[in-house]
């Protein structure tokens, strides 16, 4: 399967899990999460309200070249200081919020500030708003484009944000947090990957699980439209 | 009458300042005026910014800065900031990390003329410990509360689409967290895309305001935000943040001079 | 679709509510959402304000309100607020009494999802120990600051100029405490001049913007704000609040009948 | 002297005082207020920043009644949050600020709240953002518009707000404050009053004093282009 399907059965379990949600939130470089919001509010939840960086509810006919451009905020119900995200999160009032982890533990919790590998400091760009945002939106939903033992770890080794993720998707499964076991268990694979290798690339134990469901044709209609390009491949490479 | 040139803007800007920049990753900011930062060879600037990107890697790379407040500086979709990786990798740049969330609270604290907000709970991030972040007795009851010291910035630099010869400005759309530095600053300086009559900043009063108080310098510069967007105007030019991602390091010192303003 | 009429909004509210009201004295008041409170008889309010007039005094007039929680109530050029005035006089309504500053901070708590705000040094004022405001030691040295608890109030009365069926809306000019005591409270209940598409709120992307989120009901009240004032649509009515401050108490009961919606 | 004429000794003074002011904020019911920072901007001092509830530098062509009326909003450079007036006055940075005074005692400090006469309680309206204002802009510039012992005691019952006023304007007289007397002095009188007058109707010691100026005639042309019908006489009265 290429990368775009790939890509796909990534946004549209996203977008899936987005039936019930009365707000998402997307950061910067949030390829996945801006396609999954936009094709659940076409398809499943029109009522969800969507939060960016720049404004409520982005009307943009396609996906740009970053989740902080002009064409999304031109296309806004309105725009909206950025500081209010984080008010609506602090007041316990932010549904789901999507995080991207350059690290994540097998608590949920993520690393976006740095590693040292062999003594030698290996810098990440910060955790932007993560550090509130996944210890305050009721159903933060992490995301990584990689799958391997250097990212998801036992144990992080800076916590730059800790919270319970409701589901973690990478580019081989979904993760859920299992609130009792307080660790990710596997919550189903994509049709691409499976047990074993999960196994072998992940740095904590993980279960079996079902396979993921495909996208309809529904789905990926608007995906390929909002997004002609690809350029949600990019994330995965 | 506070117009004036880019590099006697720039002038005003000491060595070892605290200085905050406009915008987020690569909308709407001070980019024209922060090359000219670099062109001027300032050293020790304190940047703080919630997500800076190819404005606080410039200065990083050229080796304008001591310490970088931010909670986030990267490329988006372009990658990693390559020199401001570098310049923290090797110690040559301190990155006081924070969230996106404390340094907002930490210019409203500012902004508000107190000295510390509280803020939601977010002990168990490592650099609430480093940053010295501490706890307080709520005096209402219910345990202890975190709390974020109030920053300061000497400069908020703010580049906007319009403002007049005496430094009344506005800003369309997004205004991230512009407002709240121009308010906590103790001076601002602005880049405009255009210096217009006062009379036509006043037809919009829905538009974001900064007024002239405390603004030291005012200077047009079209595309001042290049290779930024500055809507409505124009947009992030994308070939030339690829271009400027793969720069090595005498690339980078001839960039300042070639870009221009 | 939250769209519905007024005496079913109203009816959400319950005796014993904390309601925050819209706009400052006579500009962009919830007039006709007041009244309809009146004309259905609620019973130990709190209110919640900066600067009252019409809107408070009504309330506390027709036996409605158990607490004000303000800076001001007053008529501004047509005196004081008579039925307000008695009312704390007489003890049959407690003020509150805060400096519009307190106000502000106390919802900035609640907006911010923070138990208490720091605020100046206001210790002097007699209401401070009344409200029982505490001090806290400042954890980064400096002595004590004063602070001002959260006050989350059930619902926020807002009477905007536009909002569409589903409860999201415009305030054009200035918003007061609005945009505030919206994010603080924990529901929403609007009147607006007009109910109109959702993509007409969309064309104005730099008006102040309530989102439907929180929001209960949106009733569509033309002249809802009168005698008080909504601009561009209309005036205050000077006529009508000289004789609504001289009303006796007999016919400040017909006025909310008489004065419709 | 005519009310009309009183009230233009009042505004003209108060402008004159503007003329290195580098910001002013008027809050409710300020019409003296209102014309003197009109005058001083088109006379003295037009880049002073002036404040209102409604906005930044209200331009109007009239004076209003209402000094929160949407006609001022209409003309102002933009609209403000008013939280921002507190804001800017918590970080030093308000010069100017008129603020009225039910009861003003000899210390300068002010009571908007109530008071008790043979235990009945008098209520006045609150004193709205005077606490903070008062205690922290640099210039205080407190104004009544009657002038009687009730009014000025030497220690009021309950303090509004504290703050040490630039100067007081009664209908009688302008005081200021002796900071090294921590009390009001007559710093001048309206040449409609005397000494004796101001000694009987005020409830504190007072000093005589030279006459408050007469008002320019083009302060009082600016004046009654503001205010062709007088309303600045109805706080007079």
């Amino acid at each position: 399967m290429n990368l775009l399907e790939r890509a796909n059965y990534m946004i549209s379990a996203m977008a899936r899990l987005l039936k019930d949600a009365d707000s998402a939130f997307m950061g910067v470089a949030s390829f996945l999460p801006f396609l999954a919001i936009a094709v659940t509010k076409r398809l499943y939840n029109p009522d969800l309200v969507w939060y960016s960086i720049v404004g409520f509810n982005p009307n943009p006919y396609r996906m740009p070249m970053s989740t902080v451009h002009p064409l999304i905020a031109e296309y806004c119900d309105a725009k909206l200081q950025l500081a209010e995200i984080f008010d609506i999160s602090a007041r316990g009032e932010l549904d789901v919020v999507f995080l991207a982890g350059a690290q994540i533990d097998s608590r949920g919790y993520l690393n976006n500030s740095h590693i040292y590998i062999n003594g030698k400091r290996l810098q990440f760009p910060g955790g932007a708003g993560g550090a509130l945002l996944h210890a305050t939106a009721k159903r933060p939903i992490v995301w990584q484009g990689k799958h391997d033992p250097r990212i998801f770890v036992r144990e992080a080794q800076r916590i730059t944000a800790a919270g319970k993720p409701y589901r973690v998707f990478t580019p081989l499964c979904i993760f859920r947090l299992d609130r009792e076991l307080g660790r990710l268990v596997t919550d189903s694979i994509h049709p691409w990957s499976s047990y074993e290798e999960i196994k072998e690339k992940t740095g904590f134990e993980v279960n079996d699980a079902p396979t993921t469901p495909e996208p309809s044709d529904e789905e990926i209609e608007i995906i390929q439209e909002l997004d002609p390009k690809g350029i949600r491949q990019l994330v995965l490479q | 009458m506070t117009e004036m040139s880019l590099d006697e803007a720039a002038e005003m800007i000491k060595d070892g300042s605290l200085i905050s920049l406009s915008g987020n990753l690569l909308f709407r900011i001070p980019a024209a005026f922060v090359r000219e930062l670099a062109r001027q060879e300032k050293k020790d600037l304190r940047v703080m910014k919630t997500a800076g990107g190819y404005d606080v890697d410039l200065l990083c790379g050229l080796g304008c800065v001591k310490e970088v407040i931010a909670g986030f500086v990267s490329f988006e979709v372009f990658g990693l900031a390559k020199n401001f990786r570098k310049a923290v990798e090797e110690g040559r740049v301190k990155y006081s990390e924070n969230t996106c969330y404390s340094v907002i609270a930490a210019l409203r604290a500012a902004a508000y003329g107190i000295p510390f907000m509280p803020i939601a709970d977010i002990s168990r991030s490592y650099f609430v410990k480093e940053r010295g972040f501490k706890f307080v007795e709520n005096p209402y009851g219910g345990g202890k509360v975190l709390t974020v010291p109030a920053i300061k910035p000497d400069y908020a630099i703010l580049h906007v689409q319009k403002a007049d010869e005496d430094g009344n400005a506005l800003i369309y759309g997004p205004w991230f967290e512009d407002v709240l530095m121009a308010r906590a600053a103790k001076n601002i300086i602005l880049t405009a895309e255009m210096i217009v009559p006062t009379e036509e900043l006043r037809r919009e009063i829905d538009a974001v305001w900064i007024p002239k108080l405390k603004v030291k310098a005012v200077v047009e510069v079209r595309n001042g935000a290049y290779p930024g967007a500055c809507p409505p105007y124009y947009d992030m030019d994308f070939e030339m943040m690829e271009k400027y991602a793969n720069l090595d390091e005498e690339e980078l010192k001839s960039h300042i001079w070639e870009v221009r303003p």
